[in-house]
């Protein structure tokens, strides 16, 4: 009758020693800041060495679930696993020469970006709604840090203020939530509400939709979205190209968990016009602002939103290859949005400054690699084909017509149409615009140069030889429970 | 039932307590007040949790909350020290003087 | 009316009393006054809901260490009291109080309705057992190690950001 | 290496500039002629490898030749599937041929980033030959777009004063129109996969699939748009002026020579054949169009005084002929459209280049700014003569024949006043180009600063001379450009008739 | 052996070929030996061919070379066909196009640079290629070449002074007169496809010639293209008005181009369709019309001309409508014969206006000249002789083929007696021009300036002898065609040329000759109302020195000023087409693609970044805000999802 105080087998003790690895890493970090900054050149090293071997852990860890079914390493959790890592990877080598640049090499940065990370990797491997809203909090906790980490500049600390409020009031609701669905089917892991006619029940409803609106702000989802320029511009690049790409993907593997439990006899058709809505409203809005910004890094965020309308089309559809396109659409907006943020973080001389779209005229030619890199990738986000862009879109696409959402998709397209307007306009400014500061840019570093390269190369990878990326994802998709393909 | 106290009265309350918590969120402009009703959004939750747990017959309910004391916890130290380094800039926590990001 | 159900009634409608209180206030420090008042309140209904441990950690750690945090960093800061909106822009107030009135139609409406109802458990513990301290330490450390873990990871983050937020610039 | 030439020669040309391209970032950014002579060489031996496709061509087989199919994405049954017929290999062949008469002549006009220059057109030349031995609707799209990319560049970074509008607008038109044929071209998979269980996106697969009328007009219609804005097709064309005028001379060649063709080339190749009731009941609508397309262009060409403006809107009139003649879909008339796409693209391709002598000389386009120089540079003169008697169809220069057979041939479909209409563009034609010639050529000599005029250049001669010998060739002896084309579009018209017929007897008419 | 037809294109096209790429390079004498070797040996050549052909059976020949156009069931071949009609043709245009390129040594050598003078010889060799290539073809698209060819060579050689604006705008205004006749041409050649599934004379005229029936429906419609196409060419009315200004090209170019040879092709063309042409007698008469009508509208306008050139011009439009008067009324084989003695002396006179013209350093004013007979008596004798030959005079080459349309259109049923009669006040009028600039020119006085007068001599023997031989041409040329109350044989050219007149089934083609009586007087009428014309205008203007047609023109003035303004029909095109066309195209491009689509596109990109630039300021940056809106998306997903249930 009395369990054993502590229930600790070898299996959970694997399956979580990525994230042990992580906390680890952040922990030596720490302790090396505080006992010998003279290191501090190896953090660098140290966090992608944490990293590298949190994603070991991950590719060796048996598979199943573990802590009494509220773990789960599955082919979906180790894919999503390399996706945040090489997020971090890439967050980890633009965040060096960054800091070196603005003089803020702080071992912090790396912990709590590591920490950060953890939260993510637990919001994708959780199969416990609380497990998830930890990681959640975590992820949050770690970045309202990170947002304002400069704290000599007035708009980090207001961006850290502006993400703080209203992350945690968007937590309280998904707080809500679960409390709500825990209630309903009387626990908190997931597959409880796998009972059937439990998706009727309004306090499910209404649970799911807090959690629909509680992820949905972490996506950046239109008209969730509006944290997400304003921090974007205040926080630290590098940290943004984390922020923008990992949490929105593990977001929604958080509610194709909990959707895929609750409807497994298919989505309501109310629900589903409801994502459909905040779909097209978050393409549309994102497309259309996004128009008329002068800052680049707010432009990136409303191409952001803008894009994590076409993930809802996922959603929407809401199946087996739904949710395998939306991976291969991660991947690719991993590898462009981070790319992208990676070669403004290059091409900035000034971080503490704002960063108007105007200044890269003429970078082209100051600093032709990382220009030619935010060009591919600005095409990538447009999805000029050839690129990986073009292959999560194709996929999303063919999601949507197979579903039979037509003017879902044509919404999209109309969208794609629009995004180009401004994808181009950067293009445009960093190509045939005589440039104003007529100064040679900081020379690349090697780890920029390396991240941008790395990036490059997924963005044409992915885009020419996508299917072997598309199997791995299928199959990945098919460890949810789902009631159609 | 809990005792005599009928889940749904709890949870009525609840209801109660996390709306006036949203209330104060979108009218006040301190941001410690507007912090502080967003703890109050949580402690809702929190009530429906032990309501439901309760009604359920499980401790569950109680771990969580456990866990959300400690996490609110948290978030109440980060969110303290921002407003401390914010107020360092700007000598005030109204939000409606804080818009230096914008558009 | 059970003398539980009068005490609940009581502390829930303090609760609710103190909050509205708290959020009208445009002094903060009587806010947070206010609000630990009714976080000793919704103590008092946790103990009435068969939840004596969460209520002591809700006094202690809500009402006693967090509320207390808040005063302290309000002194700090010297916040005053909130000045009444200059400019006529009542949108926000407008918009805001109507969509939570809307919000606390639809919440509460659901829990009037259907919305209370909770699954049949399987094997309930009984009531009396139900704050149990030493077994919800045994079920925070089995079923919910993981949480604890990752809490403490949390609550480390948190620690550290704090520190890096708040910290005096050495140097400079 | 035999064997990659003789059994993956399409390859081998698709991807030469691309790997010459790959090259060419190694280079070091001050190695400026090296570049340029590179790149020129890679076209060159582009040139030379394409020419074994015009004599191993086998004119006695109506289908696809040189055919290659890889698995690409297996799952959904895409692949790397090209092959040739006589409709695309005189357009491969057309480009082989202006993609080193655009870098000739770029040789000595392009100072600005001539590696990225050389390399953008390398990439350029992958995606246009790319898209015309695509057979895989999959694959013909990825290349389809790839095309914009570096036509982008070439407008914005090397082009007019209004690059920026012109370039977008270009990238912006073509792509409204090819989206849409994106979700039709996944419908139509999908579709496929319903029918049959199996995903394919081969062009032949695609072809057996039959639709009921209102999806058929739907994806009819999307494919349509998105080669009708290529074309460009009245109204859709306002792109082309601008686009035209603003890119640099080389761009203006490549544009105007293989771009708009690929429009015409994606009608006859995927929306006719895939749609062939709905191609038939819009046929009119394109007949129209044509016609307004000839009329329209040839008298706003006349309104301009501006050089590459002109000769942007006579491309407007001319394709409207092509249109004509796709319209009326006869034997004729289709051989007659293909032929005059390729006299097309060497003409206007001609007129554009020494529209850039001059320009380049003199950095303007107004046309009131020459006059008179015949004197001053009379080989320009001539050249220009003889690719405008080209472009106005003098009988004996190739642009007659491509023009007889589309009017005769539209003239023996049930749309005979599309021909009588259409063949109102000899009067305009002449109207606008003499006046071109005229006044810049001829008139008296006013302008002082054009005393310093110096004629061509050997290496913008010997570029201007290939279109001028191809010219009169084809003139001459259309029956060897003909004898090609003619199988395919036998061809093309039975599988549209057949799949006519089958969807009468279907009875899917609605 | 012969030789084979398509050698004679390919003759002067080699020279072309020569004197284009590389005449910039060579010297004046090789330019000019390979020029006129071009041209000898193609008259050589093609003599060597007509020769056998005129003393042989002269039945048709036809020569294919090689196929030229194959698309389905169209099959064009370029093959060449020599009958009695080109061989008619042939035969002048080799003579006379030699002529002109002996007389262009003289004309043309200080007239240009170097280049200019290669360009010039490269020219006329294309242009000699062309017109053979027309004269020669068996096929409607192979003439089409020829036909287009020499509108290009007209094209280029009125343009030939490029830098004079006038000149460049002449030639382009020849091109597209020419154009607008050609797209008639090129729908009547889709007809001709349409109905006989060919485009080859043979088998065109054969199966209508067999089958009348079956095709003359079509036929109307099919004649009235082609005939478009010749009134472009043959500058009849209304597509004459180029051909006035196409003299601002050299004067031999006029004399070949556009006297002798290229303007008469579409005569040749009319003719050479005459099967069709007879099948659809509405449009014969609409021919006949037309040419009648120019006849007398371009003569009337040549009254009242000072332009030497542009006299001639006229009165080369208004012989041209008799060309077309007389196939009209089916007398092809007399517009035939008019060609030929029109060539002649045709081309004589525009060579003599050269001489004049050389003479007086390229003025051409009319009244500037007076007395040139004493000084240039070559030209003055062989100018005279041509004039006779024009107003038809016996035994001038003109009177007997004018004289023999008159008497065919006399004889022709229905309006024919009016023709008649125009044609006839036409020839007075002509003999009146005529003999007026023979008058102002040769004799009187000389009204010129002092280097004028001074500079005034003949023409070098290059120029003259061509003179020579077109005059006597112009003498002797019309008795080939002596009409029949000379003897049943005196006809030459009517036999020769009967065979190109095929006989078409159930069409009976024989008619009753006119009486001799009648034939005598119509000559004689003829013969007198030229004379008064000669008459007239010798006293006017050589004896009274031109005060008589002063006064008239001044009691009339504004009839005079319409007839000298060349009834303003240029000032009418312009203001009916030019300027609607270019207002049109300027329109079209402002309002439709600049205003109208580009604005809708224009707008609608603007309208999205309005939208944009608008919900930009959504984010105020008031985090306030942000949670209202985050709470607001909540609210109306729940009212949404959970109100519905």
């Amino acid at each position: 009758m009395t369990p054993n105080l502590v229930q600790f087998t070898h299996a959970d003790l694997s399956a979580i020693a990525p994230e042990m690895m992580l906390a680890l890493t952040g922990c030596l970090i720490l302790l090396i800041e505080a006992f010998a900054p003279g290191l501090r050149r190896w953090f660098a090293t140290l966090a992608l060495a944490g990293v590298a071997g949190s994603l070991y852990f991950l590719l060796e860890a048996p598979r199943g679930t573990t802590f009494g079914g509220r773990f789960d390493t599955s082919s979906l959790t180790v894919l999503m696993g390399l996706f945040l890592g090489a997020a971090a990877v890439l967050a980890i080598l633009m965040a060096k020469p960054y800091l070196e640049r603005t003089g803020e090499e702080k071992g912090e940065f790396y912990a709590l970006l590591l920490w950060g990370h953890l939260g993510v990797s637990l919001m994708t491997r959780g199969l416990d709604l609380l497990i998830i809203f930890i990681g959640l909090e975590t992820l949050s906790l770690s970045f309202y840090v990170l947002a304002g980490f400069f704290r000599s500049v007035a708009a980090s600390s207001e961006a850290g203020l502006k993400y703080f409020l209203t992350g945690a009031f968007g937590s309280a609701f998904t707080l809500y939530g679960v409390a709500l669905l825990f209630g309903a089917s009387g626990g908190t892991k997931i597959e409880g509400l796998a009972r059937p006619g439990l998706a009727e029940s309004p306090a499910v409803i209404f649970g799911l939709l807090l959690l629909l609106v509680g992820f949905g702000f972490k996506m950046s989802i239109a008209p969730f979205h509006a944290w997400a320029p304003d921090v974007y511009q205040g926080m630290p690049t590098p940290a943004v190209a984390y922020l923008s790409v990992a949490p929105k993907g593990a977001s929604l593997i958080a509610l194709y968990r909990v959707f895929s439990a609750a409807f497994e006899g298919g989505m309501p058709d109310r629900f589903r016009t409801a994502i459909i809505a905040l779909a097209i409203l978050s393409m549309t809005l994102g497309n259309v602002v996004a128009l008329a910004q002068r800052d680049i890094k707010r432009l990136l965020a409303y191409s952001g939103i803008a894009q994590m309308g076409y993930v809802m089309i996922s959603l929407a559809v809401f199946g087996r290859d739904a949710l395998g396109a939306a991976i291969v659409f991660f991947f690719a907006y991993l590898a462009s949005n981070a790319g992208a943020f990676a070669a403004v973080a290059a091409l900035y001389r000034d971080e503490t400054k704002p960063h108007p779209v105007a200044l890269l005229a003429g970078a082209g030619r100051r600093s032709p690699f990382a220009a030619a890199v935010l060009a591919l990738c600005l095409f990538s986000l447009a999805g000029i084909p050839a690129t990986a862009g073009f292959i999560g879109k194709f996929f999303l696409f063919k999601a949507a017509l197979e579903k039979g959402l037509y003017a879902l998709a044509l919404a999209g397209i109309a969208n794609s149409l629009i995004s180009i307007g401004y994808y181009l306009k950067v293009v445009y400014i960093l190509y045939m615009r005589e440039p104003v500061e007529p100064d040679a840019p900081p020379a690349l570093a090697p780890a920029d140069r390396f991240a941008l390269a790395l990036c490059a190369a997924a963005i044409l990878g992915f885009g020419i030889f996508p299917s072997t990326l598309w199997e791995v994802a299928r199959r990945a998709a098919a460890t949810l429970p789902f009631a159609g393909p | 039932m809990i005792g005599s106290i009928p889940l749904s009265d709890v949870l009525l309350v609840s209801g109660a307590l996390f709306s006036i918590g949203i209330a104060g969120a979108l009218l006040r402009r301190n941001a410690i007040q507007i912090f502080l009703s967003i703890e109050l959004m949580m402690n809702a939750a929190n009530l429906a949790l032990i309501g439901y747990g309760a009604a359920l017959g499980t401790r569950e309910g109680q771990i969580i909350v456990f866990f959300v004391i400690a996490i609110a916890a948290a978030e109440a130290a980060v969110g303290l020290a921002i407003f401390v380094a914010l107020f360092r800039h700007t000598e005030t926590i109204d939000v409606n003087k804080i818009n230096l990001l914008k558009w | 009316m059970t003398a539980g159900r009068v005490i609940f009634d009581l502390a829930a409608a303090a609760a609710i009393v103190f909050s509205g209180l708290m959020v009208v206030g445009r002094n903060p420090v009587r806010s947070v006054l206010s609000l630990v008042v009714a976080f000793f309140a919704l103590a008092v209904c946790f103990v009435m809901l068969l939840a004596p441990f969460i209520a002591a950690l809700q006094v202690i750690v809500y009402a006693g260490a967090i509320l207390v945090l808040f005063l302290f960093v309000l002194m700090l800061l010297n916040v005053g009291r909130e000045q009444p909106e200059k400019t006529g822009r009542p949108i926000q107030t407008v918009l805001g109080s109507a969509a939570v009135l809307v919000f606390a139609g639809l919440l509460l409406g659901m829990f009037r309705g259907s919305g209370a109802r909770v699954p049949t458990p399987a094997d309930p513990v009984a009531p009396s057992l139900l704050g149990d301290p030493a077994a919800l330490a045994r079920l925070l450390y089995s079923d919910y190690l993981l949480h604890f873990e990752a809490v403490s990871v949390l609550l480390l983050a948190a620690l550290v950001g704090a520190f890096v937020l708040a910290r005096r610039e050495n140097a400079s | 290496m035999e064997r990659l030439l003789s059994d993956h020669l399409l390859s081998v040309l698709v991807f030469l500039p691309s790997a010459g391209a790959l090259l060419l970032l190694f280079f070091p950014r001050s190695a400026v002629s090296a570049a340029r002579a590179f790149a020129i060489a890679v076209s060159v031996l582009e040139l030379a490898l394409s020419l074994p496709l015009w004599t191993r061509f086998d004119l006695l087989q109506q289908g696809f030749q040189f055919r290659e199919k890889i698995a690409w994405i297996p799952q959904l049954g895409i692949s790397y599937n090209v092959g040739l017929d006589g409709i695309s290999l005189l357009l491969v062949l057309l480009t082989t041929v202006l993609t080193p008469v655009s870098l000739l002549f770029s040789y000595s006009h392009v100072e600005k980033e001539v590696r990225v220059f050389s390399l953008t057109f390398l990439v350029l030349e992958t995606g246009m030959l790319g898209s015309l031995v695509a057979l895989d609707l999959a694959l013909f799209y990825v290349f389809w777009e790839v095309m914009l990319v570096p036509m982008y560049f070439i407008i914005g970074i090397w082009g007019g004063p209004r690059r920026i509008y012109a370039s977008m607008k270009f990238f912006l038109f073509t792509m409204a129109g090819s989206l849409l044929m994106f979700l039709a071209i996944l419908f139509m998979a999908i579709r496929h996969q319903a029918a049959t269980g199996v995903w394919s996106f081969a062009l032949e697969d695609l072809y057996r699939l039959a639709f009921t009328g209102r999806v058929e007009t739907l994806l009819f219609l999307a494919f349509a748009l998105a080669f009708a804005i290529k074309v460009p097709v009245f109204p859709l064309h306002t792109w082309l002026p601008d686009a035209h005028t603003e890119a640099p001379t080389a761009g203006s060649i490549i544009l105007a020579g293989v771009l708009l063709k690929l429009g015409v080339y994606g009608y006859l190749r995927f929306a006719l054949p895939l749609f062939p009731d709905a191609a038939t009941r819009f046929a009119p609508w394109l007949g129209v169009l044509g016609v307004i397309g000839v009329i329209y262009g040839a008298a706003v060409a006349y309104a301009q005084h501006d050089m590459k403006r002109l000769v942007a809107y006579s491309s407007v009139s001319h394709l409207g002929l092509v249109v004509i003649g796709i319209g009326a879909f006869t034997t004729m008339s289709l051989s007659g459209s293909i032929l005059q796409m390729i006299n097309h693209g060497l003409s206007t391709g001609a007129l554009f280049l020494l529209v850039g002598v001059l320009y380049e000389r003199r950095h303007t386009r107004e046309i009131d700014a020459y006059g008179g120089i015949a004197g001053i540079v009379p080989v320009t003169t001539t050249l220009f003569l003889i690719a405008t008697l080209s472009s106005i169809g003098l009988p004996g220069l190739n642009g007659f024949v491509g023009e007889f057979l589309i009017l005769l041939g539209t003239w023996t479909s049930p749309h005979r006043w599309w021909a009588a209409a259409g063949a109102t563009g000899v009067i305009f034609s002449a109207v606008y180009m003499l006046t071109l010639v005229q006044r810049v050529f001829w008139n008296p000599f006013v302008h002082e600063e054009n005393k310093k005029l110096t004629d061509i250049r050997p290496s913008e001669f010997i570029a201007a001379a290939v279109l001028v010998v191809l010219m009169v060739w084809i003139g001459v002896r259309p029956n060897d450009v003909l004898d090609r084309i003619h199988p395919s579009v036998e061809l093309l018209q039975k599988a549209v008739a057949a799949k006519l017929a089958s969807a009468d007897t279907r009875g899917a008419r609605p | 052996m012969t030789l084979p037809l398509w050698v004679l294109p390919v003759i002067p096209l080699v020279g072309f070929a020569i004197n284009g790429l590389l005449g910039t390079r060579l010297r004046k004498s090789f330019v000019t030996a390979v020029g006129c070797g071009a041209a000898g040996l193609v008259t050589l050549a093609a003599y060597s061919r007509l020769i056998p052909f005129t003393s042989g059976d002269h039945s048709t020949v036809i020569e294919p070379v090689v196929s030229w156009i194959a698309v389905g069931n169209l099959s064009i071949d370029l093959s060449f066909r020599l009958d009695p009609l080109s061989a008619l043709m042939l035969s002048f245009v080799t003579l006379v196009g030699l002529l002109i390129h002996i007389y262009a040594i003289g004309y043309m050598h200080h007239e240009s640079t170097d280049a200019g003078y290669a360009r010039f010889f490269a020219y006329l060799n294309l242009f000699l290629f062309a017109m053979l290539t027309l004269v020669l073809a068996e096929s409607f698209p192979l003439m089409f070449v020829g036909w287009e060819g020499v509108g290009l060579c007209s094209y280029l050689l009125v343009g030939y002074y490029f830098d004079r604006e006038y000149a460049a705008a002449a030639g382009r205004k020849a091109f597209v007169v020419n154009r607008i006749g050609d797209y008639g041409f090129l729908l009547g050649m889709f007809g001709v496809f349409a109905t006989f599934g060919s485009l080859n004379y043979s088998e065109v005229f054969k199966k209508a010639a067999e089958q009348p029936a079956a095709f003359s429906p079509a036929l109307a419609a099919i004649c009235l293209c082609l005939f478009m196409g010749a009134v472009g060419k043959s500058a009849q009315v209304p597509l004459y008005v180029w051909l006035p200004d196409a003299m601002a090209g050299p004067t031999p170019v006029s004399a070949l181009i556009h006297a002798a040879t290229m303007v008469t092709a579409g005569v040749y063309m009319v003719t050479r369709c005459n099967v069709l042409f007879r099948l659809a007698p509405e449009v014969m008469l609409f021919v006949a019309v037309i040419g009648c009508f120019t006849a007398l509208f371009a003569g009337t306008i040549a009254v009242a001309q000072n332009d030497l050139k542009k006299i001639l011009a006229y009165s080369t439009i208004s012989q041209l409508g008799y060309m077309f008067l007389a196939c009209g009324v089916g007398a092809f084989t007399v517009g035939m014969f008019h060609v030929m003695t029109h060539a002649c002396f045709k081309a004589c006179l525009f060579l003599g206006a050269g001489s004049v013209m050389h003479a007086m350093s390229d003025d051409l004013d009319i009244r500037h000249m007076g007395g040139l007979k004493a000084k240039m008596p070559i030209t003055y004798w062989t100018f005279l002789a041509a004039t006779l030959a024009i107003s038809g005079i016996p035994p001038f080459a003109g009177f007997f083929s004018k004289d023999a349309i008159l008497a065919s259109s006399f004889e022709a049923p229905g309006l024919g007696k009016l023709l008649w009669f125009v044609g006839l006040f036409t020839a007075g009028l002509t003999a009146f021009y005529m003999f007026r600039i023979v008058s102002l020119t040769f004799f009187g006085q000389f009204r010129g300036t002092k280097e004028q007068a001074h500079h005034v001599h003949e023409a070098p023997a290059s120029m003259t002898m061509p003179l020579v031989v077109l005059g006597l041409l112009s003498l002797v040329a019309g008795w080939l065609g002596l009409p029949a109350v000379f003897g049943e044989h005196a006809n030459v050219i009517e036999p020769f040329l009967a065979p190109i007149i095929s006989p078409i089934a159930g069409h009976d083609a024989a008619h009753e000759a006119l009486p001799h009586a009648t034939e005598w007087l119509l000559m004689a009428v003829s013969v007198a109302v030229a004379a008064s014309g000669l008459y007239l205008a010798y006293q006017w203007y050589a004896k009274q020195g031109g005060r008589a047609p002063a006064r008239l023109a001044a009691s009339f003035p504004g009839a005079y000023a319409l007839v000298a303004d060349k009834f303003r029909i240029d000032e009418l095109y312009d203001v009916l087409f030019v300027r609607p066309y270019a207002w049109l195209a300027r329109t079209l491009w402002k309002v439709v693609d600049v205003l109208i689509i580009d604005g809708i596109l224009n707008a609608s990109a603007f309208l999205v970044e309005l939208v944009g630039d608008f919900l930009r300021f959504l984010q105020t940056g008031n985090v306030r805000n942000y949670a209202l809106t985050f709470f607001l998306g909540l609210i109306a997903l729940l009212l949404f999802v959970v109100g519905a249930i």
